[in-house]
């Protein structure tokens, strides 16, 4: 096990030395931020078992604050950051307090219309740019607006941001708040037999998972230096954390790392491949698999990973 | 007196499930909930749980009202219950199930461990402690459901059919089992069909028909009253098990 | 838990190797990196005007005498550059400023390309633009509406296409010339898509609007996806503006015509800006319900053996549709990145932008009704305009401005009478 | 022609037109709802490819209008049959194996599908936009002042009665209360001697049929490119959580509400307002009445 996290970072801190390349970077960079919203949501979508459906409303005022920042008082966008924490921690009580007496669909249900309601919202206030969007400054008046002209200092910012993450993930797991959240996952009704405070333990996840989900965004639109109403709360922004997240293995630690592994690769390779052709092969190749994993995998490369991993320790290691 | 129920009513729309049914309980006390199906007797257990808030009536349990209240205030007041269908939490090893039991008095982790290893020992899962509830067949959830229960630290323990489907041999080690557990000082209420369970560890019963109480007393007595007879041969769906 | 995720992490990075093994480019290619959404909603622009671009790109590399004085076109390739050949190297964005961000990278650093060309969407055209500024390779935006692509500072970008301005600009010219001639224009009414380029073209409407003195009657921004239109018809009705100028994309475009007809609404005038108007499916849905609508669009077919029509059968004979003015001002920009191209004389970036920035086409030298292509400092064409077209039949006319008018201009128009 | 502007008359007419226009297009939203509703109620399993379903049926119309010259009637059946044949092979490959599995390879089955019918549509038929041809159902009626286009008119009366019909078959049939078994217990149903698989099957092809007739209606009035699912799916989410999960007739009051408000918001303040107030009435209705308006508590 500690080898294994070791290995995996080493691996992650030496990549941009054996790729040495802007677009290998930037796409580092992408792996890293997919994980990282893919994490966030797995503290209360994977642990807890709330499949929320529309976590970029978190994703998307952590994007939008840090420019919006920019564009009034001329502030670093970084600045908007906490502020987006804020307004991201009111919103997650807002949304949670009256979904989590519910059960079943109703959450996932509410967080995507809450999601559609900010994104149309969005999209109609000049305020903050409407349909066109705000832009970060085109370039940086010093290494505080975190506009750099290459990717390796977004790298290394992710991957610590990423380390936080599944540290705190790791001291969850081990906490009683941890142990709660995968009772609740496993039966409410047990749960609360055993004094588990059900609701106020489901909105602490939401709350904790919603500050990382925010600072995600927050990375991403400083990295960007734009962002519009559909890259910060597009639906295919929420269901991107679902699909890795559940791909890894959601409510495991490092399910939602190795699903940023093998989906974003994939996700660039074949539209590197396929999408200069415009037939929409990419589309059809990545929705293709989506649904043969769930169909075959529902539990995840996870679930496949502990039926396989026996057969393959047959060897020294056994011993 | 640790639990005083009185005339507690719950009704679904028109259809009274309880229909002013009482019980008081004193420190220590096993009594059984016997009756035929549909007799009420789970609605019953299920609001002095607070799975379900009676419609009428009250609950105090150690002087505190309890009626109202949620089931996870029950489990913090002392109050830990089992379910009738087994709901361990499949994808958790059996120590992580105790371990959630432990934490309501032992918030830090190592505590929680230790003490769930006591439980888990003292309930004998601990050869399986590692492994998943999901490997367990029913008498090792029932098992464990009771360990996590336990775990919680109950002064009152609810026992739903706990002891349903298990063979002679087990039937005797859970009969062990909770006498052992009623050892420690905890106060037992068993919901049962079994009567050779409801005979060797109760001290009192009460008969649930359609809603109402309509026996109660010492066990052998009680179960030679015609009014019992006549619930379970006359009206009862199941068959009574002597 | 680990392990799988090293191993991963492993074959990740090995896929990504893979990847970027693709051949070098031959020795007299210059390779043009093209940025285009085709997939998602704005998939049909982005494959059209990948058609048209290839088409452009065939115009320039095999010699066609035929087609008067457009650059580099009587010409096999680039003949400042020993006859390089252009090579097109398409990436779909899909409409994500991210994946644009990204992909212009790639091009870049990856495929080494000596330009980048694209992007459509403004958002995706932000992104994309900021990368070319950042690498010092050059950017010609093709046609994306938000104003301030250029004007950011930056020296690497330039843009061929007028902007909403510019559009704006034409249509209080176009009034004016109206009012002239006697016809009422007492009020306009103004609506439009909600994205960047509804909002952008109606806001510069709105604001040249109040500069004129022409009174907006109402401004109705709504959502492209509506599946329903009618209170904003009603709405129209009961306002009753002179001219109605829409700013839509295709299926409201013809939603709102329909929906125009069943409620018996006409304004004395129509004007849809471009876009959706423009789209080959527009005609054949409402073309018996629309007489008389007019369009804006600095493309126009032409005579038969006319350059522009020309180039219109080259593009039909690939697509079977006619080329439409989004795609056409995509490929005029092109034209005058090639020309930039042959005029720098080496692959070398810095020379292509000063190139870039001393373009100087002359009106005979467009496939567009421009007066010209001549970049200011910002990299926004100054010389970009714009034509009016009118719905006459099966196919639109060209009927403003005068000294260019094939066909008389009719007003009010008749609709479906 | 135009009416004149001080005659309140003419107004509260404009009001009534906007009024029947949205329940019109709402008739259509209950319809493909309530084939959404129908296996949500059923098996307690969301379906995100919905709206590409309706796509499909879109584009079925439009095959048989230009290969066979079929008219409204032909297409519409066409496109219910095409549709109810894909609901039934979706469920037996697909959603049967993953209908007792997690939540979210529940979702995410689902969402894989709908990428791939929106794309697989988008490669055969390309990203443009496209119409129906004319067909008989064009023009105009005026009832008594009231503007209706005939397609729109049918089209919103053929969508009520279907939904109503749908509901009738799940209450007064043998069919619906061997369906309505399953729901409400599998094992019971099983030891019934119902077959649970074939009755979710043909939910399956039920609601996918729904979906696909409700597409061919809409093609009628509406162009449309593969992406156009999305849309529609996304309304039909309002609709069932605001109708009640499962609940046919609440998804058909809600379809109505929804077109309906809809089309008076854009009327009162404007088209891009009217998804503001159709999403924030949804939220508002979670916190009040969280199981909709007809759902079970």
């Amino acid at each position: 096990m500690k080898t294994g996290t070791l290995v995996l970072a080493v691996a992650l801190l030496a990549y941009p030395f054996v790729l040495y390349d802007h677009f290998y970077w930037d796409i580092g960079v992408g792996l890293l931020l997919a994980a990282i919203s893919a994490s966030a949501w797995n503290i209360v979508g994977g642990y807890a078992g709330q499949v929320s459906v529309g976590h970029a409303m978190f994703f998307g005022i952590g994007a939008y604050v840090p420019l919006l920042v920019f564009n009034l008082w001329q502030l670093p966008p970084i600045a908007g950051a906490p502020l987006a924490v804020a307004l991201s921690l009111v919103l997650a009580v807002v949304i949670g307090l009256p979904t989590f007496r519910l059960r079943g669909h109703y959450f996932s249900m509410a967080t995507i219309a809450v999601a559609e309601l900010i994104r149309i919202f969005i999209g109609t206030w000049d305020f903050v740019g409407a349909a066109i969007g705000l832009q970060g400054p085109a370039v940086g008046r010093g290494w505080w607006d975190l506009t750099f002209r290459s990717e390796l200092p977004y790298y290394y910012i992710f991957l610590v941001v990423l380390a936080v993450l599944l540290y705190v993930t790791r001291a969850v797991e081990k906490s009683r708040f941890g142990y709660y959240l995968r009772a609740i996952k496993a039966g409410e009704r047990a749960a609360r037999s055993l004094g588990v405070p059900v609701q106020q333990t489901k909105l602490k996840a939401l709350l904790l998972s919603a500050v990382f989900t925010s600072i995600a965004g927050s990375l991403y639109s400083i990295k960007t230096g734009f962002i519009d109403p559909e890259s910060g709360f597009g639906i295919l922004i929420s269901v991107q954390m679902v699909i890795v997240a559940a791909l890894g293995g959601a409510g495991t630690l490092y399910g939602p790392l190795v699903g940023a592994l093998i989906l974003v690769p994939a996700q660039t390779a074949t539209n590197t491949w396929f999408g200069g052709g415009g037939s929409g092969l990419t589309y059809i190749l990545y929705g293709g698999i989506i649904l043969v994993l769930a169909r075959f995998e529902p539990g995840g490369l996870h679930e496949l990973w502990q039926r396989l991993a026996p057969r393959l320790r047959r060897t020294p290691r056994a011993a | 007196m640790l639990l005083e129920a009185d005339d507690v009513t719950m009704a679904f729309g028109s259809f009274r499930a309880v229909s002013g049914a009482s019980l008081a309980l004193d420190e220590g006390e096993i009594i059984g909930l016997i009756g035929p199906n549909g007799a009420g007797k789970s609605t019953f257990f299920n609001c002095l749980a607070g799975d379900m808030v009676p419609t009428g009536g009250r609950i105090v349990f150690a002087g505190a009202d309890m009626t109202r209240a949620s089931p996870e205030a029950h489990a913090r007041a002392g109050i830990g219950r089992t379910f009738q269908v087994p709901t361990t939490f499949e994808d958790m090893t059996i120590l992580e199930n105790v371990m959630v039991g432990a934490f309501l008095r032992h918030p830090r982790r190592a505590d929680a461990h230790e003490h769930a290893r006591r439980i888990v020992e003292m309930t004998g899962l601990k050869d399986q402690a590692g492994q998943r509830a999901r490997t367990l067949g029913t008498p090792g959830r029932k098992r464990l459901e009771i360990a996590r229960v336990l775990a919680t630290g109950p002064r009152l323990m609810l026992l739903d059919e706990a002891l349903a489907g298990l063979t002679p041999a087990e039937l005797q080690q859970a009969i062990a089992l909770v006498r052992q557990i009623h050892a420690t000082g905890v106060t037992l209420v068993i919901v049962e069909h079994i009567m050779e369970v409801i005979m060797t560890l109760t001290q009192r019963v009460l008969v649930f028909n359609q809603g109402h109480v309509i026996a109660s007393g010492k066990p052998d007595a009680v179960v030679k009253e015609t009014a019992v007879i006549e619930a379970y041969l006359g009206h009862g769906r199941r068959k009574r098990r002597p | 838990m680990t392990g799988p995720a090293a191993r991963l992490a492993a074959i990740a990075t090995a896929c990504l190797a893979v990847m970027g093994a693709v051949p070098a480019l031959a020795a007299d290619t210059v390779k043009i990196g093209i940025l285009w959404p085709l997939t998602g909603n704005a998939a049909a622009a982005g494959q059209a005007s990948k058609a048209a671009a290839e088409v452009a790109a065939d115009i320039v590399n095999d010699a066609h005498p035929d087609l008067g004085n457009l650059p580099l076109a009587k010409t096999a390739g680039l003949p400042n550059m020993g006859g390089a050949r252009l090579e097109l190297v398409f990436v779909d964005h899909q409409g994500s400023p991210s994946v644009a961000q990204q992909q212009a990278l790639r091009l870049i650093t990856q495929e080494k390309v000596d330009v980048l060309f694209g992007a459509y969407q403004s958002s995706c055209s932000f992104t994309a633009t900021a990368v070319a500024e950042r690498q010092g390779i050059p950017f010609m935006v093709g046609e994306s509406a938000a104003a301030n692509i250029t004007g950011r500072g930056f020296k690497w970008v330039f843009r061929g296409t007028p902007i909403a301005s510019d559009y704006a600009a034409t249509y209080m010219r176009f009034f004016d010339d109206m009012k002239k001639r006697g016809k009422t224009i007492g009020s306009i009414a103004v609506v439009n898509e909600n994205t960047d380029y509804g909002t952008s073209v109606a806001d510069a409407i709105e604001a040249a609007a109040k500069k004129n003195g022409i009174p907006v009657a109402i401004r109705i921004p709504y959502s492209a996806s509506s599946t329903d239109v009618s209170a904003q018809v009603l709405q129209l009705k009961e306002k009753q503006p002179d001219v109605v100028i829409f700013i839509s994309y295709t299926a409201d475009a013809i939603l709102y015509i329909k929906t125009m007809r069943n409620l018996e609404y006409m304004p004395p005038m129509v004007i849809g800006d471009d876009t959706g108007f423009s789209d080959p499916s527009f005609i054949p849905a409402v073309a018996d319900i629309a007489q008389g609508v007019m369009n804006r669009s600095a493309w126009d077919i032409g005579k038969p053996g006319s350059a522009t029509y020309l180039i219109n059968e080259m593009y039909k004979k690939k697509t079977s549709r006619d080329l439409d003015d989004t795609s056409a001002r995509n490929m005029q920009s092109f034209f005058a990145l090639a020309d930039a191209l042959n005029r720098a004389g080496a692959k070398d970036p810095e020379k292509i932008r000063v190139a870039l920035s001393q373009t100087d086409l002359k009106p005979d030298q467009l496939m567009m009704g421009y007066e010209g292509v001549k970049f200011d400092s910002t990299g926004q064409n100054v010389l970009a305009a714009t034509y009016l077209i009118q719905l006459h039949g099966k196919k639109y006319d060209l009927v403003w401005p005068d000294r260019a008018a094939e066909a008389q201009l009719q007003w009010p128009m008749k609709g479906w009478k | 022609m135009w009416g004149s502007k001080d005659n309140a008359g003419a107004n509260a007419m404009l009001l009534l037109q906007v009024i029947v226009g949205g329940l019109l297009l709402g008739a259509i939203y209950a319809l493909f709802s309530s084939g959404l509703t129908l296996i949500w109620g059923m098996m307690n399993f969301i379906n995100f490819a919905h709206g590409e379903f309706v796509m499909l049926g879109m584009y079925v119309a439009l095959l048989v209008v230009t290969w066979l010259a079929g008219g409204p009637a032909t297409f519409g059946v066409a496109a219910a049959f095409a549709l109810f044949v894909l609901g039934v092979v979706v469920y037996l490959s697909l959603v049967r194996h993953v209908m007792r599995g997690p939540m979210l390879a529940q979702i995410l089955s689902t969402f894989g599908l709908a990428l791939l019918l929106r794309y697989t549509a988008f490669w055969i038929f390309s990203a443009n936009f496209v119409s129906l041809p004319q067909t008989s159902l064009s023009g105009t009626v005026n009832l008594g002042g009231i503007l209706m286009p005939v397609a729109q008119l049918v089209a919103g009366l053929v969508a009520v009665s279907l939904t109503v019909a749908l509901h009738l078959l799940l209450t007064r049939t043998a069919v619906g209360s061997r369906l309505l078994a399953v729901a409400e217990d599998r094992n019971a149903a099983m030891l019934m001697g119902i077959r649970p698989d074939r009755m979710q099957a043909l939910a399956w092809g039920l609601s996918a049929a729904s979906a696909g007739i409700a597409g061919a209606l809409m093609a009628t009035a509406y162009p449309w490119s593969p992406s156009v699912g999305e849309t529609f799916g996304l309304t039909a989410f309002v609709v069932v959580a605001l109708g009640g999960f499962g609940s046919v007739p609440g998804a058909l009051y809600a379809g109505l509400i929804i077109g309906l408000i809809q089309a008076l918001s854009a009327y009162w303040f404007g088209p891009i307002y009217k998804d503001i107030v159709v999403y924030g009435l949804f939220a508002a209705l979670l916190w009040l009445r969280p199981q909709g308006l007809m759902g079970k508590a």
